[in-house]
């Protein structure tokens, strides 16, 4: 499998500068944490109303944390015109695409583990008794996010006001995703565990992660070369 | 040439139009349950069915410029775009008139009015995507990818009444069903507005392709001049 | 001996601005040929065009008979090009390491320390490329270009802030690999150091080739002579 | 005023950069509308919970917007060794800071104005009644977001300082300024005017924008210079 | 003349690598050094101080009597780094008048202009600086140093990919700063030119000052001779 090889050399390459220089990781965890923190003392988090926003809150927070993330994703490759090099090496493109990915896949986990723990100190809430069900919902999801994120950064890397760009081109194509994550999530939240309906969700996350990775691997070529 | 074309498709999209109208207030008989709104069907759907192929026809087109990098494709997805938008926008509109009359309410963020609008916006996406870009190659090159990645929803806007039973009505038209949930004269005029609706929307397409063409040109005497 | 690189009235257009008019080249194999060309004459342009790294409108382009992107071309060539290309925040050996393992080299450590050795950065091969002198990252670019053995070498300024010492390495590399039947295109201003070590010479002036062919004695004696008799406004 | 003119030199130079087209204008507005969007599925619009919520909505977008626009801020001083040219120019480092803060605070205002209209329409706010109020709220929060997260961006680029993970230490810092908005503006959005109450929070605002503004100007140097 | 530049037993520790180990070095005013040495030895480092952009640990330096991160020292100096310093994103022009506005220049938008001229980058003044060449980068970025007319120039490798007309044209501002009463320093390891232009030159190795004074004839004749001479390892 050389493309995973070469995809899982970049995916390591990137998150071995991410835990030195930890700008995109500090960027994203003290936002989310932060943003959590805010609500709660905003709102009283253990009235009922919050219970019924929680899973909302947690994947918004999650889906802003992911823009700060994978903002940096292509960005780092621009000093030193790295990015070209890349281009001219023997890598594929698809591996370097899907190797972004993954790199932000893993820091956006990260965050995530960061702010429930967070959520569950400061909302009350027992995130933990299906835990299953709650990774599988989060890995999913965050697949689904960072591969988008990765195609779409790359896709604007050099563009003229390219922060608030990204999430217009992003978020309406990550809405379907959202919803069953938000949709499954407030589920576990109540703790119940998953009936049919979430799992008809989980399919749907799945075949989203299928479709828009296999386009970005059919793409990558296009997106990233001019 | 391509004028005439235009000109003679708008011509004909007019005519059956009238004709359509004709028969919707005149001849086909108020609905059981909704009385005389119901005839706003003939727009809403068809609008959004006409909207839904063009992303489709424009995905095609994306699709031949990455493969043929030739700008004419380029322009021609984009166009399509500029058009359907526009009847995306038609259909939520009149949905939302009739959501108004029928519900009670404008807006619901119901699966499929939702997915209607983020196809909207995905779309919407794309013309401000293709603004951001200078360089033509660039801009093809990109915009085609997002066209790819956006006619995901396109399906999921057309499937979702199937996959998930909320406020808004479940299929009726019989290419979908088999027949059986609306009356054939009612759906003889649904399909014939749908071709109205439809020579109207290649004729805009023909016209605003022809602008881009002659910007085209433009630029490519530029380059002429300053190889010379 | 057949031709490496066949350039054929290739066209380049950023916008409407023609930065390559008509270039028509042919590179033989295992020469050495240098593009020289006054600030803005489209030597790096050719170079990345070479390279895959951007498209171009008009005419053909064959590296031993394949596309500039066909992944099977990228694996032949190693490209420097101004960016030096290797990571602020990772090691020298990191670098090394990382780009020897996209490029599926067998035995990724020693290449990597073999490679920093040959270009004298063993002693500080733990140490964060952010921490480089400019010449040392230079000397880190060129080993992570020579890295994978390329048949096909696109240097763009390689003397670049290299010292005396390192241009002689250099040079050797360069001959080196020259033995081994490679390739080697390169671009500079430094027209001693040029002409000392190619076969060949190529002169562009606006994105036009003014003059190909090979590296004649006179021009070793006075490197400005191109110029002098090949550009329309002639030397400073 | 010498440093306040270079200051507003540098902010003008970056707004220039992103203001290149027009169309930046609708980005922020394609921006606001899909974050609205996201908001919409994970919180339902309609139920009435909505509108004690509405302030922190707003913040919400207004802090993630300034998330994005600030790690951008003197990130983009990194390549070709810009920030280093401004250090070694007449200009003063202080001036340099206000001068980024400026820029991210037009930046900001922009999104929110058009945010506002957003919101409006989608939840039927008629958040104009108390103009003077909402203008004074808006404009001291957005300065204290635009000063603390410029003093954040000059911190993650100062490799010296980003080793004490000073950045995730300033991040919360937001937290106390965003309560105070939301208090006001949910106050704004019921369409009442301030009471002692709100008026108190404004002071805080202030109050913090003082301290920090002033803090900045002290430490710019250090901050900058390595 | 007085001493423009007085470096005192300065040291300058990276860590604990020494990058600079008691420098001293007094360069007097209306003199052109040309700082010389191999790649790491420590000329940025130097250049860098100077210019206030790094603190050192032991030593002491004035400028014209004033310490280098001190605002009038900033006002009078001119600094060219590695990176060169100019907004990609930005036309030639709006580079050179943002910087002429922060320099506080009285004309602004006259002394952008009048560089541009200079420099011969008037015809493309208003293309962004991700479009130019990397000679015509360097060559804004000269006009970027030059811009307020300071009486210190450190200009670090100021050579660096210019072409013959450029390098004649660096030459010439050198030249008339020179006559303007300006001090400068610059490094590079284009020996040629800088022993061409250079009045003084200095050699360090390793962090060490080995040699500083004036440029003699046969530094002219041979420009290796200084290295064969005062470095411990000898030429290549
Ligand atoms: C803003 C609100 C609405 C939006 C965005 C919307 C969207 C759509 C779209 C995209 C279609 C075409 C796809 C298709 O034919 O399945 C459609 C069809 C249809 N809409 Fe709507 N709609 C809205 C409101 C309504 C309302 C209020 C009603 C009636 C109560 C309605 C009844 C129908 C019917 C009967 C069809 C044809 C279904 C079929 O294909 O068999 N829609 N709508
Ligand atoms: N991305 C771009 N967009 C528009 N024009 C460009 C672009 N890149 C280069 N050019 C133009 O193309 C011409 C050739 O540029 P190129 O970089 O090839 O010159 P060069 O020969 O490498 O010069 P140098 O010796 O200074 O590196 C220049 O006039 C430059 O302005
Ligand atoms: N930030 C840093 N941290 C640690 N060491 C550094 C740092 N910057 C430079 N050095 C070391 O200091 C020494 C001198 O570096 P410097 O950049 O001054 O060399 P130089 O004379 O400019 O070389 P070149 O001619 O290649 O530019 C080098 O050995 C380098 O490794
Ligand atoms: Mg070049
Ligand atoms: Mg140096």
């Amino acid at each position: 499998m050389k493309p995973l090889y070469q995809a899982f050399s970049v995916a390591r390459k990137d998150l071995a500068v991410e835990f030195r220089t930890k700008e995109s990781l500090n960027a994203a965890a003290a936002f989310s944490v932060a943003i959590l923190l805010l609500f709660s003392f905003a709102f009283d988090p253990f009235s009922d109303t919050i219970h019924e926003l929680a899973g909302g809150l947690l994947w918004l927070t999650f889906a802003f944390a992911g823009a700060l993330v994978f903002n940096r994703g292509f960005s780092r490759e621009l000093p030193n015109e790295c990015l070209d090099t890349l281009l001219a090496s023997p890598l594929e493109p698809s591996s370097l695409l899907i190797g972004k990915a993954i790199g932000v896949f893993f820091l956006l986990l990260i965050v995530e583990v960061i702010s429930l723990c967070v959520f569950g100190i400061f909302y009350g809430m027992r995130w933990w008794l299906h835990p299953g069900e709650l990774a599988l919902t989060c890995g999913l999801t965050t697949w689904g996010i960072a591969i988008v994120g990765s195609v779409f950064g790359a896709l604007t890397v050099n563009l003229r006001l390219r922060e608030l760009m990204l999430p217009v081109i992003i978020y309406p194509l990550l809405i379907p995703l959202l919803i069953g994550a938000i949709e499954t999530t407030n589920t576990l939240l109540i703790e119940q565990p998953f009936t049919g309906y979430e799992w008809l969700w989980a399919k749907v996350l799945l075949v989203f992660d299928i479709v828009f990775t296999s386009l970005a691997v059919a793409l990558a070529e296009t997106i990233l070369v001019n | 040439m391509r004028e005439k074309l235009a000109i003679a498709l708008a011509a004909a999209g007019g005519a059956l139009l009238v004709y359509n109208l004709y028969q919707m207030f005149l001849v086909l008989p108020d609905e059981a349950m909704q009385g005389a709104i119901y005839r706003i069907l003939f727009f809403h759907a068809p609008a959004a069915i006409v909207g839904m192929v063009g992303y489709f026809v424009a995905l095609t087109f994306s699709v031949l410029y990455l493969s043929s990098k030739d700008l004419r494709w380029d322009s021609l997805a984009a166009s399509i775009v500029e058009v359907s938008l526009v009847f995306s926008l038609i259909n939520i509109c009149t949905g939302s008139i009739w959501a108004r009359i029928i519900w009670g309410i404008w807006w619901t963020w119901d699966y499929r009015l939702t997915s209607a609008l983020v196809c909207v916006l995905i779309f919407a996406g794309y013309l401000m995507l293709r603004r951001a870009i200078d360089e033509p190659t660039q801009r093809g090159r990109l915009s085609a990818a997002l066209c790819i990645f956006g006619c995901v929803d396109v399906v999921i806007v057309w499937k979702s009444i199937e996959w998930f039973r909320n406020q808004h009505p479940g299929p009726v038209l019989s290419i979908r069903t088999g027949g059986g949930h609306m009356d054939p004269a009612m759906e003889r005029i649904f399909w014939l507005n749908g071709l109205a609706l439809l020579l109207i929307a290649i004729a805009l397409v023909l016209i605003r392709t022809r602008q881009e063409a002659t910007t085209r040109e433009i630029d490519s005497l530029r380059r002429l001049a300053h190889a010379v | 001996m057949g031709q490496a690189i066949e350039v054929d009235h290739v066209w380049k257009y950023y916008g409407d601005y023609p930065a390559l008019r008509d270039c028509t080249l042919g590179i033989a194999e295992g020469s050495c040929c240098a593009l020289l060309g006054r600030n803005g004459a489209g030597k790096t342009t050719l170079l990345r065009i070479l390279a895959g790294l951007s498209h171009f409108q008009r005419g053909n382009i064959r590296l031993f008979g394949t596309a500039p992107r066909a992944s099977e071309t990228r694996r032949r060539t190693g490209f420097l090009g101004h960016g030096i290309g290797v990571y602020e925040d990772l090691s020298a050996r990191e670098n090394l390491v990382f780009f020897a393992r996209i490029a599926d080299v067998p035995s990724v450590s020693q290449t990597a320390d073999g490679w920093l050795k040959r270009v004298g950065l063993d002693r500080v091969a733990a140490m964060p490329v952010r921490q480089f002198s400019r010449g040392m990252r230079q000397r880190l670019a060129l080993a992570r270009a020579f890295l994978h053995e390329p048949n096909v070498l696109l240097l763009d300024e390689p003397f670049t802030s290299l010292d005396d010492r390192a241009i002689a390495m250099l040079s050797q590399l360069l001959i080196e690999s020259r033995e081994r039947g490679a390739t080697i295109v390169l671009s500079t201003h430094q027209l001693r150091e040029a002409m000392a070590i190619a076969s060949h010479v190529a002169l562009i002036e606006n994105g036009k080739l003014r003059y190909s062919g090979e590296r004649t004695q006179d021009m070793l004696d006075d490197p400005t002579l191109l110029y002098r008799l090949h550009t329309e406004l002639g030397a400073a």
